[in-house]
Parts: C-alpha cells; structure tokens; sequence
C-alpha cells in the first residue's frame, strides 16, 4: 500500500540522503520539509532540479543540509534566499554550482541509466573550473578538435515532490510538471504528498495517463492538503505572497529565523 | 510625448530584436519581456515569444530541460542575460563577490547563462544599474564567458549590452565593447565615470532613439495588457 | 496557418529527405504514405522510431527508399515485411541496423541539440561492426578501462505521424504516444496528419496540454479521418486486421504489390 | 491431469521467475508472457509484470524509450530474448541467415536485444523450435553477444535457454549451456541430434517438472483471461 502518512514519508530519508527537489513553481513538498525539519534530518544533499527557493533556504537554516547542488537559489520577487546566503558565507555548506541544462542533463542521465551526458557551453566559465567532477573531452564524432563537457549522471537517493493528485494504486497525476517524471524515473525512492487521492485508476483514464507517473517508480505517497503553502502548486492554488513575505522577513536574521520555525509554521 | 526611462528602454530593446523569429525572455525580466512584446507586436505577430514563468506567455510543456533543449535545436534566436558583475571582455558574474566559494557578496547562481550564452545566436545582456559596481575590470566569477577559444563550440553569445545610461555592441573577433548610444539626459562623460572597463568610443556621439507616440501607445495598452501575467506588479507603471 | 491538405503536406517532403516515422501501434501517418507514393518521392531516409511495419513496407516496395534505419521492420503477427526483406536481399536499399534504445537515445541527442549520446550494451555485437558511425569511447567518469558506445544524434529532416486531434493554433494532442513529442522536437521539420480538427485550444486545457506537441514544434498539419489505416490509433480505433491481412498477401510478390498499390488502396 | 506442450513451457517460466521483483517481456511473446503472468499469480502479486503492446498489462506512457530506460535503472529483473539463431556462446541473430547485409533469410531486427541483454539481470533465451537450423555452432550474424570480455559494463545476461525439447542454464565464465532437464516425451539423444553446438550435461538426466493440477487450473483460468488482452489468438487454447 503506497499510501502512508507524513511522518512515515519523511522517516524514509535517511541522513546524509541526496535528495532531488524541484523548482519552486513546480511542486514543492513543503509540508514535507517542515516534517523533515521536525524530524531533524542531518546532512542531506539537496540537488535543486534546476533551482530552489524556500525550501532550500528553509532546509539549509534549519540545519539540515551539507551539500547545495544548483543553478540558483532564490526567494525571486523576494529577494535573494538569505539562509542560503548566510549559510555560503559562513562555509557551512559545501556548494556545487552549475547551470540548469547541466542539472537536466545529468537527471536525464540518471533517468536512462547511463554515467554521463554530454552538453554544450560550460567552457571558459568558473562554474567548470569548480566542479572537477565535470569533464572535457574530445567529441567523437567530430573531424577536428572538438572539446565537450560531459556531465557525471545524477541519480537521487531520493526524489521528493508534491503534485494535485494519486490514486489508491499509487499512480500520481503530475500535469504540465514534467521534471517530476525525470525526477522519479531517475532516483531510487520517490516520495510524494499530494493535494488529494483521484477516485479512479489514473492511468485508465486517456486525460490523465499521458500526464501520471505510473506506480512502479513511486515508493510512498501522504495526503498533503495545500502542501506546497506558501508556494503555489500549478491549476489548483497561487502562491501565498503574504505568507511569503513573513519568511522572507523573518529569514533575514538567525533570530527571525528561529522564531519562524518555532511558530511560523503554526 | 512624454516617456518613462522603463519605456526607453523597452522601446530600444525592441528594436534590438528586429525580424527575430523567436525570442525568449528569462525570470525577473519585466523590461526585456515588454520590449520582446514590443517587438512581437511591431513584427505583426511574426516574431514569437516566450517568457518564463508566465502562464499565457509560453508554450513549455515538457519540463525545466525545454527551454535548454529548443536552444540547442536552434528554435531561439535571442535571449536576455545579467550579471551581478559584467566586465569589458562580456563575461558576466551570476554567483558572487569576492573568491568562491565564500563570496564576500552571493547571489543566486547562474541559471541557464553557462549554456544560453554559447547557444543563443543574439543575447542582450541588460543591466539597469550602470555603475563601477556592476561594469566591472574583470568579474570576480565567470559564470558565462563573454568570447570563446578557437574550436570552442559557440554559435551564440553577445551582441550588445543595454543599461541605464546607453547602449553598447559587442565585437566578438576583438572581445571589446564600442558605445553605441547615450540615453537622452545622460553623457559619454556620466558613461565613462560609471564604467570599470575599457571600450571603444563611437566615431560620432549618438543619442538613443526616443519612443515615436503611436510606439508608446502601442506600449501602454496591448504589451501592458499582456506583460501583467506574468509581471502584474511592473505593469503598474501602466495604470488602466 | 498550419492546417493544408494532405497533398501539400506531403509536398514539403523533398527527395533524399531522412524521415522518421513512429512504430506501427504510434501513430502511423498511413494516408500521408499512400500521399508520398502517389507524388512520386524518392531516395527516401527512413528512419523508424524505432521499429516499422506496413509503412516503411509499402515505401519501400513503391521504390521511394534509399536508406532503411531501424531496430526492426515487420508485419508483426502477419509476419516477416516482404517488400523490406526483398529489397535487402538485392541489395535495393543500404541498410543501418541498429537496436531500439540506441535509435531512441540518438533521436533523443538530436532532441537535446547534442552531437552524440552514449549507451550501454552493443559492444560485441554485430550491429556495432557495421555501423561505423557508433564509436567506442573511454567513459570519461570512470577512473579504470570502462568501453561505452556513443551514438551520433538523429535530427530528421523531416517527422511525419498521425494523431488524434490538433487546433486551429497548430497545437497536436498525442496521449500516451510520448516519442511523438520527441521526433518533433528533435526534428527540423514536423508533418502531422489528425483524426479531427479540436475546437479550442490544446494548450489551454489542463488536462490535454501536458500530452499536447506545442505548434511551434509544427510545420503543417492535414486533416486525415482513418489516417491511420489498416493500423489502428490508440484510443480512437483497432487495426483493421481484414485490410492488414490483405496487404500482407498481396505484398509477398511484387505483382501482388503493384496490384495492391493500383487497386488496394481504393 | 493432461496438459498441452505450450502449458509445461508456462509452466517451467513461472519456475524460473521465482522472487522476481518484476519482469518484462517483449513484443510476440505469448508464452513468456503467460509464464510471467503465472509467476506474478504463483508470487501473490508481489512479482510486477509488463507484456509490451498490451493495453492491460503495462503502464508504460513515456514514448519508447522508458523500457529501456526502465532496464538500465536496474528496474527490470527479468526479461526474455529469442533468436533466429542461438549459438552454444549464447549469442542470438535476429537479423538474417548469410553474409550481411545480402542475407539469404532476412527476419524483422534486433529490436531492443543489444541493449537488453547487457542489462537485465536475468534473461530467459526462448526459442519452441529446437532444430540444427536454430539451434547452431556459431550464429552468422551477432545482434547480441551472450557473454562479453572483462571491462565491458554488463550486470545481466543470459540465464537459461528453454526450447520445445528442453531446459538449459548457461554459466557465463565457461560461456556454455549446460542441459538441465529434458521435457517429457523428448530423450538427451534427441536433444543431441538437433543441436548444432556443445553443451555440458547434467550428471543424472533430469526430466521436466510437470505442472501440478491446481497450478494448471490457476494457468487456465485467471492467466488465459489476463493473457487474452495482448495474445487474443494465442489464449483460444483455453477454451472459455
């Protein structure tokens, strides 16, 4: 039965898990990250697929992380993500910064079971020179002298997301969201909270099929109602810009920071 | 008539993406996308756009890797890029100030420029805040270079660079910016005090075209209109 | 406007064009084919998506192919494509054999805009002899000997396919038939034909939109009612065994096919 | 309790998908395909199953790639190949009797073997006819090798090979079939005069397990009603 609730979703990630987290108007499983701070993981590696925002930044404050893998963390019209930014400056993160279609790219690896990805771009910008698990090498298809990076295949321990809905079989319907497939088809544990359960076989139904993650890939899914508050989740709510703002604010200082996860949350 | 400085800008970025097929504009751009709605509606509908994170104004439907994907098919002829830093040689700095990884100053990060700036044949690096701390000697990260070696693989990159104060274009075989423009109200003087690199100097000082009326009211009600999806808070400059 | 007839779209597919064309049970594109045999193509590049049947069959027996890319050709349950086998037995057509997830990873390469995509497997088989342009590389992430494929990418001239319905906007609604969306995208031009013309907007429809090939991706679209047939569409109809079977005597001579390509399809 | 030929090759499948976690099989494949489906009934459900082209059996809905995708995420256990011509090396020629490309027989391809058969842990070579003419020395034409030299990445391969005569398991350090069992009805000699390669054989000369009364009902009953989705002709050997 994939069905479980919150707390035994988030039990399933183990400290020191890399875990895939997608961007923030794309399904952010924040109610789970509230549980995964309540529950007081230790030294996860986020990879932001591509980027992050509140939930990176609320992760990072809270003392869960180690690793940030990304192409940008950001509150967006809220300015920069200061928990992040504080946590950069203090060195108390290790950083992997990248550019977007390098994180696809390597998810995509990950999804088709291959080590690498070759991508164009990349050379000449510091983004390389930092990540030396990023390779150059000659494109075998070319005559002359060709470089290409090539990009190590990225395969979470655990991909984490929130979407509108799952079936009993544990189907979950993903709309227009598609990193979440990428997402799943390439980690090892996918986990999901969902807005509600679909009465009915998601993947009998000609509408929704194209657009579910079949159960095969999916590990455990929690009943999660409004489950991407303060973030938005696409057709079914907007983002709560007041609500937003309050962590913006309150993220700015260690003691904000800290009153905020005491009671901002309540 | 009268103009606001957003509108100079809009109206000079759209002319910057004359006969372009297909523009995309990144997050937090209200002005690039107005000008490329601009340029949209003085192309008679032909040039097509794409903003991100808009829900009207694009066509993505297959996930964070699209956007990467139609670049390196070809399908996006110009793009927009900023820096928290840009130096003279058009490398641009999205990460931070100061040695990484523990920047003095970070910012986000460096989103799709590592690759977009190889890939797109036209991109537009647009800065409003023209001052020694943005136009820099040299960026302290590159998170995209500016020009690229020999048998670097690049069918993209800048072509200009539009600020605040003016206009400049970029000439790849030298690696060098050259003015192009001064805004109305501005000085090459104002320009040369507020930039940390060297560039060339136009032959003849010219001045940035300034937005004919029936562009500002072509600005004012139909990209108004449609800039609000995705940027309803810029839109305000442009009340109802 | 995107919509035209079917002789037009056809029209927009020059000789010596590389086509990729769907596998039979994906939207196969069987009255644009009887279209292109009638307009006299030639020196065709088909590549299959990664298998064929009926389709490349015919094409080839109407002498429009030049080159024949695929992991397989065949009539399925009616067994063996006579007019494929013939043609490589006399040496007709140059083949490119290959194996289905390596055509998929090349067009998916193409897709992505990269000049080649690595795989798994191949080294030691035959297929790999013969395909010159497949080359073994170190993979570069290994620190031992590690031998990979790599696979050139597949950008097709052309991406011809039937599906169930498109818009006024040029918009194309494919379900579950996911390659679809990747031929187009990885294509320069796509040509689709359509069961019906969807009075609205694909894209607008939260439900039809993530299984919906945006219109920028599409050159021009012909409406084609039964376009599929003898082979069916999923969801919309069943092959039509009688008329397969029909074509499947008559193609095992080649009296029998010109027979067939005279009266069959009347 | 009487059974068909097609029933014991079901049968000695479902034996051989014990514990699997989930198992694949490919397109024509009507008998693998009822073995998996008995293995999944005999697991209680514990065993994942997907018929390729089957509308009821399969959740596949990303394109034709995810198959293989699938295998190469380690998410396939079990997967089932056949051949035109199967060696003593375990190599299969799907592609043609003769010199390539002029063969003298052509068949359809490889389809996903080259692949397939480096990555599924466990695959079940299948062939019901057991002739000199399919069962042979050397194969003309590799579409997949059975075993590969030390460096080349390949967590799977073949495990067993099962004709209309009998059963095989393959050792792939010595790259040699061994007979596991002959099927009732069939002798070792005749198994000998129809194999065009060396084989190992058993110590004592097993025969075929037959299938027990009730799994044959469980075989007729809830597997020819699953199997009749993909195989409708194929499941009118039972009867409703």
């Amino acid at each position: 039965m994939p069905i479980c609730d919150l707390a035994e979703l988030v039990s399933l990630i183990p400290d020191g898990a890399k875990i895939a987290i997608p961007p923030s108007r794309s399904g952010v499983a924040m109610a789970a990250t509230r549980a995964i701070i309540a529950a007081g993981a230790r030294d996860l590696h986020l990879v932001a697929i591509p980027t992050s925002g509140i939930q990176a930044d609320i992760l990072i404050g809270a003392g869960c992380v180690a690793t940030m893998e990304s192409a940008g963390v950001t509150l967006d019209e809220f300015g920069q993500a200061p928990r992040f930014v504080n946590a950069v400056k203090s060195g108390e993160i290790r950083l992997m910064d990248s550019t977007c279609p390098a994180i696809m790219s390597a998810l995509q690896a990950g999804e088709k079971g291959i080590p690498f990805m070759p991508m164009r771009g990349l050379i000449g910008s510091d983004l390389l020179t930092f990540r030396p698990d990023y390779r150059v090498i000659e494109n075998p298809m070319a005559e002359g002298a060709d470089p290409i990076v090539t990009l190590p295949a990225i395969v979470p321990d655990i991909a984490l997301f929130h979407a509108p809905m799952a079936d009993q079989n544990g189907n979950v319907w993903i709309g227009k969201m598609r990193e979440l497939m990428t997402m799943a088809h390439a980690a090892k544990v996918t986990l999901v909270t969902v807005e509600k359960i679909f009465d009915g076989d998601l993947m009998a139904d000609p509408l929704r099929a194209p657009a579910t993650i079949p159960a095969l890939y999916i590990t455990k899914i929690a009943k999660a109602g409004n489950g991407a508050w303060p973030l938005g989740l696409e057709g079914v709510y907007d983002i709560d810009k007041k609500g937003f703002s309050t962590y913006a604010k309150a993220a700015k200082t260690s003691d904000g920071f800290a009153d905020y996860l005491d009671f901002g949350t309540t | 008539m009268e103009y606001r400085p957003e509108e100079l800008l809009i109206f000079t970025i759209a002319k910057l993406l004359e006969n372009m097929r297909e523009v995309a504009v990144g997050v937090s751009s209200p002005i690039p996308g107005s000008g490329a709605l601009l340029a949209q509606a003085l192309s008679g509908g032909k040039t097509g756009v794409t903003v991100l994170n808009s829900r009207t104004l694009q066509s993505l439907n297959d996930g964070a890797s699209e956007l990467f994907d139609r670049a390196a098919q070809g399908r996006i002829d110009a793009f927009f890029l900023s820096g928290g830093q840009i130096d003279g040689q058009a490398n641009i700095n999205l990460v931070g100030i100061g040695d990484y990884p523990r920047h003095k100053v970070r910012w986000s990060g460096s989103f799709g420029s590592a690759m977009l700036y190889f890939l797109v044949p036209r991109v537009i690096l647009f800065r409003e805040e023209h001052t020694r701390r943005t136009m820099v000697k040299r960026v302290d990260f590159i998170s995209a270079p500016g020009v690229s070696e020999a048998g670097v693989y690049r069918p993209g990159g800048p072509s200009h660079l539009l600020t605040g104060l003016g206009l400049f274009s970029f000439d790849k075989a030298r690696a060098r910016f050259r003015l192009q423009s001064v805004h109305p109200g501005h000085s090459i003087e104002e320009i040369l005090d507020n930039t940390g690199f060297d560039f060339d100097l136009p032959e003849t000082l010219a001045t940035t075209a300034e937005p004919a009326p029936e562009l500002l009211r072509l600005l004012r009600t139909m990209v108004a209109k449609r800039i609000k999806d995705p940027y309803p808070e810029f839109a305000r400059i442009w009340p109802d």
